[in-house]
C-alpha cells in the first residue's frame, strides 16, 4: 500500500520540521508553532493508520483527542507565553533561561 | 440527445460516460462544473443584494436609493460599481507584507465559497453530499477568520490590525453559539446531511418544520438568526467597519477588485448562513404546504428521463432561494434599524448572554426526547430513552428513493445542476 | 493530429511572451507580454502533466498536491524569519493536512482538523503573534550554527523514520493477522472505507462499538470513547480556566503602558 | 470430781491466769490513746491481772491438791495445828474467796503452807492407775501439721507447773506494786533523763510510765506461757517472747547508749543461746518425730508417745544396744509399740543442744556477760525479770527436760554450773555496784542451781530455784529503794549508814542476805527451825554434790566449789550489806537526801521478806519439797548406776541420807560444812566493812594483779572481743579488700577494654565507612556537577538534545534489530 508510505513520509516531513522549528525558533510562539507541527505529524499518522491498516476507528478517535487536547495545550502555551511576555517585556525564549544548571 | 442529459442523475454520471479514456480525470472535469455553478450563483447574489440593501436602506431612510442606472429601478447599479472596481489600481501599502496581503481576500473568498458546496438547493441538486455537510460548512466558514486577521496585520495601517483584531475576536467567539444553535435541530433531526435534514421536513410546515418540532428548535432559530448576523459581520454587531472609528476595518487599505472580493465573500456569506437557517429551521426546499408538496414529490417520480423531477426540483430551488432573499432582506432590514453596538457590548452579548442561551436550549432540546417520547413501547433501549429517531422515520416513510438515499450516501458527487 | 497543432502553437505563444518580457523596458507594459508568456506556458504544463499522469486516480493527485502543499507548509514554517510568515504557512500546511485527512476518509476528522485546530487554535497562536510580534521581536534571527546542528539532526531523524517505516510490509500487518473485522464487515462496518464515519465516531465516544465483533476472544471488551471523552471535556473546561486566569489583565504599572490585553 | 473436769478446770484457771497479762499488755501497750502519762491506770491494769493470775494460779494449786487426794495424803495442815501456836485464822484450805485484794490472799498462802507439814510420806512413786491421775496434758491449738509431726499449742500441768505458777505470780504481783511506786517518776510530760546527754542539756521526753507496766505484762504473759507449754516447741516461741521482753525491758531507757547497747548484747548473747537450742529441736524432732513432753493419759500415750515415754520405760530406765558397727544406739518406743533405734551420741548432742540455750538464757559459764550489764534496766526488771523469773528458765527447762540427758550432759551441767557459781562468785567479790553485785550472786547461784540438777539433785535444783526467786527478788527490790531513795545512785562506795535512813529496806536486805548466805541454827527448836528457806535449798545441792562425789571420786570439784562458793556468797552478800547500811555515810549529801521508799514500796518487802523466810520451811518435809518431789521424773529417787558408755553414777535420794562418818548422814556433814564456810565468810565481810578493822584498800593493792583481774569481771568481754568480734573486722577486711582489689579490678578492666574496643570502632566508622559514604556522596556530586553544563536552560537545546537522543535510541533498536 504505497499510499500508506506516503503518509508516513509526509507525517516523518511535518516531524522532523517541527523538531527543527522547536529547536531553532528563538521566539515562544514560533516554538508552540512547532508543537503544532509535531501534533499534526502524529494526527497524520493516526489517521493513516485508521485507513490502511487495523486500526480502524480508534486512530480517528485518538486523533480527535489530539486535535482537541491540542487546542487545550495551545491555549495554556499561550498563556503561560503571553504572561512571559508581559513580566519579561520579551519573547526570545532564550532570555527564559533561569532554569539553567 | 438533450434528454438524454435528463436520465443521468448526477453530473459526474454525465462526465463519466463522456471522458472515456480519460476516466481517470473525470473528477476534475465534475469539480470544474460544480465551481462555474456555485461560482455563478456566488457572484450574482452579491449584485443583487447589493441593489437589495441600497433599496431597502433607501426605502427605510425615506429616499428612493438607486433608480437610473440600467432600467427602471436601477437594478444594473451594482454591476456598474463592479465595473467600476475591476477599473481602479487596486494599490499594494508600501508597509504591508506583499504576501499576506494579496492572499487574504482569497482566503476569505475560498472561506466562505467552500460552504456552497455542500449547501443544496433542492432535492439533491448539491454539488458534494457530505455526510457531515452541516459541520462541514460550519467548519470551512470558520476559516475566514484568519483571513481577516491576516488582512487587518498586513494592511500595515493600526486602524487596519484594530479592525482585524476586534473583527476576528467578533467572529471567532460568535462561531460558539452558531454551532451550538445550529446542533438544536441536529439533535431533533438526528443527521448532518442536508439532504436527509431537507426530506425530514416534508409536510404541512407546522408539525414537520424543524422549527415548530419542539419549543427549543422554535427558540434556537431566533438566536441563532441573531449569531448568524453577528458573524457575517452584518448589522448592529458590524462595528469593524464602522467608518466613525475605524474607517473601514481590515479592508480600509483595500481596493479595486480586492475590496470586491471581500464584499462577495460578505454577502454571500449572509446568503450562506441563511441557508443554514432555511434547512435547519424553515423546512429547506418544501413550501411548507402539506398537499402540495406532496403531489410535486410525486411528481418527480412519472414522466420519461426524469424531466417532470428535474422541473420539481428547479421549483424546489426557486422555493429555498426565496426563503434564503427572505432572511436576507431580514438581515438588511435589521442592519438599518439597529444603532450600532460597542466591541465590548459586542463580546459581551456574545459570552454573556447569547452562549448561555443556547447551551439552555441544547440542554432542552437533548432532554426534550426524554418528556415526549413516553415510554410506552418496548422499542430498543436507544430509542426508549432518545425516543425515535427522526432518520430511522425517514428512511422508512420513503422506501421508494431507499436505492437513492443509499447511493446518495456513496462517496461520488451528489448530481446538481444549474 | 489536432493535439500536435494546438501543443506548437502554444510553445510559440509562450516563447513569443518570454521574449516580450525581456525586450520592454518599460516595466508597466510587459503586462500584456506577462499575461501571454503566463496563460500559454499555465495550459501547456497543464497539458503535459496531465498527459504524463493520465492514469493516476483522483486520490493521488490530489494525495500529492495536499501532500507537497503540507511539506511546503513546513518548510515555511521553518524557513521563515518573520513570524507572521510563520503562522501563515503553518496554516498552509494544517489546512492542507485536513485536505488529507478528507483523503484518507476521516471527514469528520478532517472538519473537525479545519474548525477546531485550524480555526481555533491558529488563530489563537496569530492572535498570540499579533500581541507579541511587536518591535523587534518579529524577525528573530537564530545563529547558523544552530541552523547547521538542526539541519544534521533532521535530517538524520528523517532518514532514520523512513528507512524503518518504509522497510515495514504493511500489507503483511493489516489485513490478515489483526482479527480486526473493521475491513471485513461491508455492513454497518468499514466505515473507514466508506468515508462516513460520523455516526460510528459518535457510537464509539458513547462506547458503542457496532463495527467491533466483541464476542472475538482476541478482542478487548469495552473499547468505548465514554470515560476518555468525559475527561477531556473536564480537562478542557481546567485549561480554559487556567488559561483564562493565567492570561488576565494585569495592570502593569510600569514604563510601557498600553500592553493591556485586547 | 472427775479426772477430765478437774483436768478442764486446771487448764481453764491456768490459762485464766497465763492470758490475763497479754490483755493486760494489749490495753496499756494502748495507753497513750486512751489515758494521758499522767495517770497510772495502766499499772492498775498490770497489777489487777497479774494478781487475778496468782488467785487462779492458787486456786489450781488448791484443787489440785484436793482432787489428786494429795493433802489427803500429806496433811500438813493438822502437822502444822499441832505445833505451831501461831495461828490465824485459818480459813479452811478449799474455802478460798477469790479475793483480787493483795493483803489476804497473803494470810491465805501462808496457812495454805503450814497446811503441808514438814514430814513428807514414804514416797511411793509407784503409779497405780486406780489412783488419781496428777498429771494433765491437753491441747488449746494446733499450729500446724507436717505429716506426723503437730505443732501445738498444749499445757502440761504437774505439780512443778502448779508450783511455778504461783511462784511467778506472786513474785510479779509483788514487783508490779514496788514498780508503781518505783517508776512514779515517769509520770510526766517532761521527764528529764540525767544520763542522756543532748548538746549541752539533758534529754527532756514525755514520761513512759504506762509502757513500762505494758513490757511488764507481756513479759508476765510469756514467763506463764513457757512454764505451761506442753510441748518443746512452744518451750522455744516463749522461750524467744521471753528473750525479746527483757531486750524491751533493759532497754527501756531507749535514750541511753549503754542501755540499748546492753539490750542489744542481751539478745544477741541468748540467740546464741538459743542456736543450740534449735539444733537440739531439730535433731529431737527428726530422730523422735515429736516436741510433746509426755502424755499422761495411758490411751493417747499409744496413739501418739511424748518424747519421754518414748526414750524411758516406766522406771526411767533408758535401754541402750551395741549396733552391729559397734556404736552405741538408744531404743525408742513409737507409737503402738513399734521400735526405733537412734545413735547414742546423738541424743548426747540433743541434750547438749537444748542445754546450751539454757546457758544462754540463764546466763551460765560461757554466755554470762550480758546479765550484769542488763542492770541498765529499771530495778523492778532486775528484780523480776533477771533475777527471779526469766533467768530461772533455764533452770527450769532443764529441770522439765531432764529425762532426755543422758549421765554425760548431765555432767556437763554439773561442771558449768561449778565454773559458772565460783567464778560469778570471785567477780562479786570486788564489784562496787549494788546491782552488779545481785547479778553476779544471780549468776553464781544460777550455777548452783546448774550444778545441783547435773549431780541428779533434780528436787534440790528445783527448790533452790524458787528460794533463791524470793530472797534475790527481794534483794533487787530492797536495791531498788535504796537506789530510788539516793536518787538514782548506785555506786556502793558512795552510800554507808543507810540503815537509820531507811530501816525497812535495811532490815529486809538483811532478811535477804541471810537467807542467801544460808546462816542457820541447825535443828528444831521449840518446834521452829531458825533458817531461812536459802539454808535449806543450799544444804541439799552441797550434800547431792558431796553424794555424788562420794559415787563417782574423780569429780571432786563438783564438791570443792559449791562449799568455797558458798563462803565466797556469805562474804560478798554480807560486805553488800555493811558496805550500805552499816558504818558512818561516805557521802554526806547522798545521805542527807536518803528517805525511807514509801509504803506502796516497802509493803512488797515485807511480804517478800516473809516468803523468803517460809518458803521452803521445814526442808526436806516441807510442803515445797513435797510438791516438787511430786513431779520427780521417774528413776530419779533411787538414782542411776554407771552405765556405759560414761561410767558415771548419780546419787539417788538414798544416797544423800547413807550414813558418811559414823552415824551423820551426808546431808548433815555437807551441812556442816557449808555452815562453817557460811559463817566465816560473813564474819570476814563484817570485819572488812562492818567494823572497818581491815581496810579493804590494803588487800587491794596486795593482790592488786588478782583485784584487777576480777574487775575485768575475768576479761570475758576482751576474749569475746578478742575471739569473735576482731576476727570479723579482720575478716570482713579481708573481704573489702578482695572486693575492692578483685572485683573492682574485673568491672574496671571490663569497662577500659569496652572503652579501648569502642575507641577502635568509633575510630574504624569514622574512616572507613563515614570515608566510604563520603566518597560516594563525593563522586555523585562531581558527575552531577559535570553534567551541569548540558542544562543550559534554553528551551531550544533541550528540544535539539531530545532529538539526537531519540535519533540514538531508533539507531540503536535498528542496530540490534539488524
Amino acid at each position: 500500500m504505497p499510499e500508506l508510505n506516503f503518509c508516513i513520509l509526509i507525517g516523518a516531513v511535518l516531524f522532523v520540521s517541527g523538531v527543527v522549528c522547536m529547536a531553532t525558533k528563538r521566539n515562544a510562539i514560533g516554538v508552540l508553532m512547532g508543537v503544532e507541527l509535531v501534533l499534526n505529524a502524529a494526527n497524520l499518522n493516526f489517521v493513516a493508520f485508521a485507513r490502511y491498516t487495523a486500526l480502524g476507528l480508534d486512530g480517528q478517535i485518538l486523533s480527535l483527542f489530539v486535535i482537541v487536547l491540542a487546542a487545550a495545550e495551545a491555549a495554556v502555551a499561550l498563556a503561560i507565553a503571553l504572561n512571559f511576555y508581559n513580566n519579561h517585556l520579551t519573547i526570545d525564549v532564550d532570555r527564559a533561561d533561569d532554569l539553567h544548571g | 440527445m438533450i434528454f438524454a442529459l435528463f436520465s443521468y442523475d448526477s453530473i459526474s454520471d454525465f462526465v463519466d460516460s463522456m471522458m472515456g479514456s480519460w476516466a481517470a480525470w473525470a473528477w476534475v472535469v465534475v469539480a470544474l462544473i460544480h465551481a462555474v455553478i456555485i461560482i455563478h450563483f456566488f457572484a450574482v447574489a452579491p449584485l443583487f443584494y447589493i441593489w437589495l440593501e441600497r433599496k431597502v436602506s433607501g426605502r427605510i431612510q425615506d429616499r428612493l436609493g438607486p433608480t437610473r442606472v440600467g432600467g427602471k429601478f436601477g437594478w444594473l447599479q451594482t454591476l456598474a460599481d463592479g465595473l467600476k472596481l475591476i477599473q481602479k489600481e487596486d494599490l499594494c501599502p508600501q508597509s504591508a507584507d506583499q504576501l499576506m496581503f494579496r492572499i487574504s481576500p482569497y482566503i476569505v473568498f475560498v472561506a466562505t465559497f467552500g460552504a456552497f458546496i455542500v449547501l443544496p438547493f433542492s432535492n439533491g441538486w448539491v454539488a458534494q453530499n457530505l455526510e457531515i455537510g452541516i459541520f462541514f460548512m460550519l467548519a470551512v466558514m470558520s476559516l475566514e477568520v484568519i483571513g481577516i486577521i491576516l488582512a487587518g496585520y498586513s494592511s500595515g495601517s493600526k486602524w487596519a490590525l484594530f479592525g482585524g483584531m476586534r473583527e476576528a475576536a467578533q467572529m471567532v467567539s460568535y462561531e460558539i453559539p452558531m454551532a451550538i444553535c445550529a446542533l438544536v435541530p441536529i439533535v431533533a433531526a438526528g443527521s448532518l446531511n442536508f439532504v436527509e435534514i431537507g426530506r425530514m421536513q416534508s409536510g404541512w410546515f407546522f408539525p414537520n418544520w424543524l422549527m415548530f418540532n419542539n419549543p427549543f428548535t422554535f427558540l434556537a432559530f431566533f438566536v441563532y438568526f441573531t449569531v448568524a448576523t453577528a458573524s457575517v459581520k452584518r448589522a448592529p454587531f458590524d462595528l469593524a467597519e464602522a467608518e466613525s472609528e475605524l474607517v473601514a476595518g481590515f479592508h480600509t487599505e483595500y481596493s479595486g477588485i480586492r475590496w470586491s472580493y471581500f464584499f462577495m465573500a460578505e454577502y454571500a456569506g449572509m446568503f450562506a448562513v441563511s441557508g443554514i437557517a432555511v434547512f435547519l429551521f424553515l423546512g429547506g426546499w418544501y413550501t411548507g404546504i402539506g398537499p402540495l408538496d406532496a403531489s410535486l414529490v410525486s411528481l418527480q417520480s412519472v414522466g420519461p428521463y426524469g424531466i417532470l423531477s428535474y422541473i420539481v426540483n428547479l421549483i424546489f430551488m426557486v422555493v429555498f432561494i426565496t426563503k434564503g432573499c427572505l432572511l436576507v432582506f431580514l438581515q438588511i432590514w435589521i442592519r438599518w434599524t439597529f444603532p450600532r453596538l460597542r466591541i465590548d457590548q459586542v463580546m459581551m452579548t456574545c459570552l454573556k448572554y447569547l452562549l448561555p442561551m443556547s447551551c439552555a436550549l441544547f440542554l432542552g432540546a437533548v432532554l426534550w426526547p426524554l418528556l415526549y417520547y413516553s415510554v410506552s413501547s418496548g422499542e430498543s433501549p436507544r430509542t426508549k430513552w432518545f425516543g425515535e429517531p427522526l432518520y430511522d422515520k425517514v428512511i422508512a416513510a420513503e422506501p421508494a428513493s431507499a436505492e437513492q438515499a443509499a447511493r446518495q450516501s456513496a462517496p461520488q458527487l451528489a448530481k446538481g445542476e444549474r | 493530429m489536432a493535439t500536435n497543432f494546438f501543443f506548437w502553437l502554444l510553445l510559440v505563444v509562450a516563447i513569443a511572451g518570454l521574449a516580450g518580457l525581456l525586450l520592454v523596458r518599460d516595466a508597466s507594459r510587459r503586462t500584456p507580454w506577462l499575461a501571454a508568456f503566463l496563460v500559454s506556458f499555465g495550459v501547456l504544463a497543464v497539458w503535459q502533466s496531465a498527459v504524463m499522469f493520465k492514469d493516476t486516480t483522483a486520490s493521488q493527485v490530489l494525495f500529492s498536491l495536499f501532500g507537497a502543499a503540507v511539506c511546503f507548509g513546513a518548510l515555511g514554517v521553518v524557513l521563515s524569519q518573520n513570524v507572521v510568515r510563520m503562522a501563515f504557512w503553518l496554516i498552509v500546511s494544517l489546512g492542507s493536512t485536513s485536505g488529507l485527512f478528507f483523503l484518507l476518509n476521516a471527514d469528520f476528522v478532517g472538519a473537525v482538523q479545519l474548525l477546531v485546530y485550524v480555526g481555533g487554535t491558529l488563530v489563537l497562536l496569530i492572535f498570540g503573534v499579533m500581541l507579541t510580534a511587536s518591535g523587534p521581536y518579529v524577525t528573530m534571527k537564530t545563529s547558523p550554527t544552530e541552523w547547521v546542528a538542526a539541519a544534521v539532526v533532521s535530517s538524520l531523524l528523517l532518514g532514520l523514520i523512513l528507512v524503518s517505516a518504509f522497510g515495514v510490509d504493511w500489507q503483511a500487518v493489516d489485513y490478515a493477522e489483526a482479527g480486526n473485522t473493521t475491513t471485513q464487515d461491508a455492513s454497518a462496518g468499514s466505515s473507514v472505507q466508506e468515508g462516513t464515519t460520523l455516526r460510528p465516531l459518535g457510537w464509539a465516544l458513547l462506547g458503542l462499538r457496532p463495527d467491533k465483533d466483541l464476542q472475538k476472544p482476541g478482542e478487548p471488551s469495552g473499547v468505548g470513547y465514554l470515560l476518555p471523552f468525559e475527561i477531556v471535556s473536564v480537562h478542557l473546561l481546567v485549561v480554559l480556566i487556567g488559561a483564562a486566569y493565567l492570561a488576565r489583565a494585569k495592570r502593569r504599572v510600569d514604563q510601557t503602558p498600553g500592553t493591556t490585553a485586547l | 470430781m472427775e479426772p477430765d473436769q478437774l483436768k478442764n478446770w486446771l487448764s481453764l484457771l491456768l490459762t485464766i491466769a497465763w492470758l490475763l497479762p497479754l490483755g493486760g499488755f494489749a490495753l496499756e501497750i494502748f495507753a497513750g490513746f486512751w489515758s494521758t502519762r499522767l495517770k497510772k491506770t495502766a499499772a492498775y491494769i498490770a497489777v489487777g491481772c497479774i494478781g487475778a493470775g496468782f488467785v487462779c494460779s492458787l486456786t489450781a494449786l488448791c484443787s489440785w491438791g484436793m482432787h489428786t487426794g494429795y493433802w489427803a495424803e500429806h496433811d500438813y495442815l493438822t502437822k502444822f495445828f499441832q505445833e505451831t501456836p501461831l495461828g490465824g485464822d485459818h480459813a479452811p484450805a478449799d474455802g478460798h474467796a477469790a479475793d483480787g485484794h493483795h493483803g489476804s490472799e497473803h494470810d491465805a498462802h501462808h496457812d495454805e503452807h503450814s497446811a503441808h507439814g514438814a514430814e513428807h510420806g514414804a514416797h511411793g512413786h509407784e503409779h497405780d492407775e486406780s489412783k488419781y491421775p496428777t498429771v494433765f496434758a491437753g491441747r488449746y491449738y494446733q499450729l500446724a501439721e507436717f505429716g506426723s509431726l503437730q505443732l501445738e499449742i498444749g499445757y502440761y500441768i504437774d505439780s512443778l507447773t502448779l508450783v511455778m505458777f504461783t511462784m511467778v505470780t506472786l513474785i510479779a504481783t509483788c514487783i508490779h506494786v514496788f514498780a508503781i511506786g518505783y517508776m512514779s517518776d515517769e509520770l510526766t510530760e517532761d521527764y528529764v533523763d540525767h544520763f542522756v546527754h543532748v548538746g549541752e542539756g539533758h534529754l527532756h521526753r514525755p514520761g513512759r510510765f504506762y509502757r513500762f507496766f505494758a513490757f511488764l505484762s507481756l513479759f508476765s504473759f510469756s514467763m506463764l506461757g513457757l512454764v505451761i507449754a506442753g510441748n518443746v516447741f512452744m518451750v522455744f516461741i516463749f522461750w524467744e517472747l521471753v528473750g525479746i521482753c527483757s531486750y524491751l525491758l533493759i532497754g527501756f531507757y531507749t535514750e541511753r547508749k549503754s542501755a540499748s547497747t546492753a539490750a542489744n548484747k542481751a539478745f544477741i548473747v541468748n540467740r546464741v543461746g538459743d542456736f543450740g537450742f534449735l539444733i537440739g529441736l531439730m535433731i529431737l524432732w527428726t530422730s523422735f518425730g515429736t516436741f510433746a513432753f509426755s502424755e499422761p493419759s495411758a490411751e493417747k500415750a499409744a496413739e501418739n508417745p511424748g518424747l519421754f515415754q518414748m526414750l524411758r520405760d516406766d522406771h526411767g530406765q533408758m535401754t541402750v544396744e551395741i549396733a552391729d558397727d559397734g556404736s552405741h544406739q538408744v531404743v525408742l518406743t513409737g507409737p503402738e509399740g513399734t521400735h526405733k533405734t537412734i545413735p547414742y551420741y546423738l541424743l548426747v548432742a540433743a541434750g547438749i543442744g537444748i542445754f546450751c540455750g539454757c546457758v544462754g538464757k540463764s546466763a551460765q559459764f560461757p554466755l554470762q556477760t550480758w546479765l550484769p550489764d542488763a542492770m541498765e534496766g529499771p530495778t523492778p526488771v532486775s528484780a523480776l525479770v533477771h533475777s527471779a523469773t526469766m533467768v530461772a528458765a533455764g533452770v527450769y527447762l532443764v529441770g522439765r527436760f531432764y529425762p532426755m540427758f543422758t549421765p554425760e550432759v548431765l555432767v556437763t551441767i554439773a561442771y558449768i554450773g561449778a565454773i559458772t557459781l565460783f567464778m560469778a562468785a570471785t567477780i562479786a567479790v570486788v564489784a562496787t555496784d549494788i546491782k552488779r553485785v545481785l547479778a553476779y550472786s544471780t549468776i553464781s547461784q544460777l550455777g548452783y542451781m546448774m550444778l545441783s540438777l547435773g549431780v541428779g539433785g533434780w528436787v534440790a535444783g528445783l527448790l533452790h530455784l524458787i528460794t533463791h526467786a524470793f530472797f534475790k527478788s527481794l534483794m533487787f527490790l530492797c536495791s531498788g529503794s535504796v537506789i530510788h531513795g539516793c536518787h538514782h545512785e548506785q555506786e556502793m562506795p558512795k552510800m554507808g549508814g543507810l540503815r537509820k535512813k531507811m530501816p525497812i529496806t535495811a532490815y529486809t536486805m538483811l532478811i535477804g542476805v541471810i537467807a542467801i548466805t544460808g546462816l542457820a541454827i541447825p535443828g528444831t527448836y521449840f518446834g521452829f527451825q531458825f533458817a531461812m528457806s536459802g539454808y535449806h535449798s543450799k544444804d541439799a545441792i552441797v550434800a547431792t554434790s558431796l553424794a555424788y562425789w562420794g559415787l563417782n571420786d574423780q569429780h571432786v570439784l563438783l564438791f570443792i566449789l559449791p562449799l568455797a562458793g558458798a563462803g565466797i556468797t556469805a562474804f560478798y552478800m554480807f560486805r553488800l550489806w555493811f558496805y550500805t547500811f552499816a558504818g558512818e555515810p561516805r557521802d554526806q549529801h547522798i545521805h542527807d537526801h536518803a528517805h525511807e521508799s514509801p509504803a506502796v514500796m516497802w509493803v512488797p518487802l515485807v511480804i517478800l521478806s516473809f516468803f523468803a523466810i517460809f518458803c521452803a520451811y521445814d526442808g526436806e518435809q516441807g510442803p515445797l519439797w513435797g510438791l516438787l518431789v511430786h513431779s520427780e521424773p521417774a528413776g530419779m529417787d533411787h538414782g542411776f548406776d554407771p552405765a556405759a558408755p560414761g561410767q558415771i553414777a548419780v546419787p539417788g535420794h538414798h544416797h544423800v541420807h547413807e550414813k558418811m562418818s559414823g552415824d551423820a548422814t551426808v546431808h548433815d556433814v555437807a551441812g556442816r560444812y557449808a555452815l562453817a564456810v557460811a559463817i566465816a565468810g560473813a564474819i570476814l565481810a563484817y570485819l572488812f566493812y562492818g567494823a572497818r578493822l581491815l581496810n579493804p584498800a590494803d588487800v587491794r593493792r596486795q593482790v592488786a594483779g588478782l583485784h584487777e583481774f576480777l574487775v575485768e569481771k575475768w576479761r570475758f568481754d576482751e576474749l569475746y572481743d578478742a575471739m569473735f568480734v576482731k576476727p570479723v573486722h579482720v575478716i570482713s577486711g579481708w573481704i573489702a579488700a578482695l572486693d575492692r582489689v578483685v572485683i573492682d579490678g574485673f568491672l574496671h578492666g571490663t569497662s577500659k577494654a569496652a572503652v579501648d574496643v569502642s575507641t577502635w570502632d568509633r575510630r574504624f566508622d569514622e574512616q572507613v565507612i563515614d570515608g566510604l559514604v563520603n566518597w560516594v556522596g563525593d563522586r555523585t556530586f562531581r558527575v552531577g556537577r559535570s553534567l551541569r553544563f548540558v542544562q543550559t536552560g534554553r528551551l531550544r537545546q533541550y528540544v535539539m538534545f531530545i532529538a539526537g537522543g531519540l535519533f540514538g535510541v531508533l539507531m540503536l533498536v535498528y542496530i540490534l534489530t539488524l
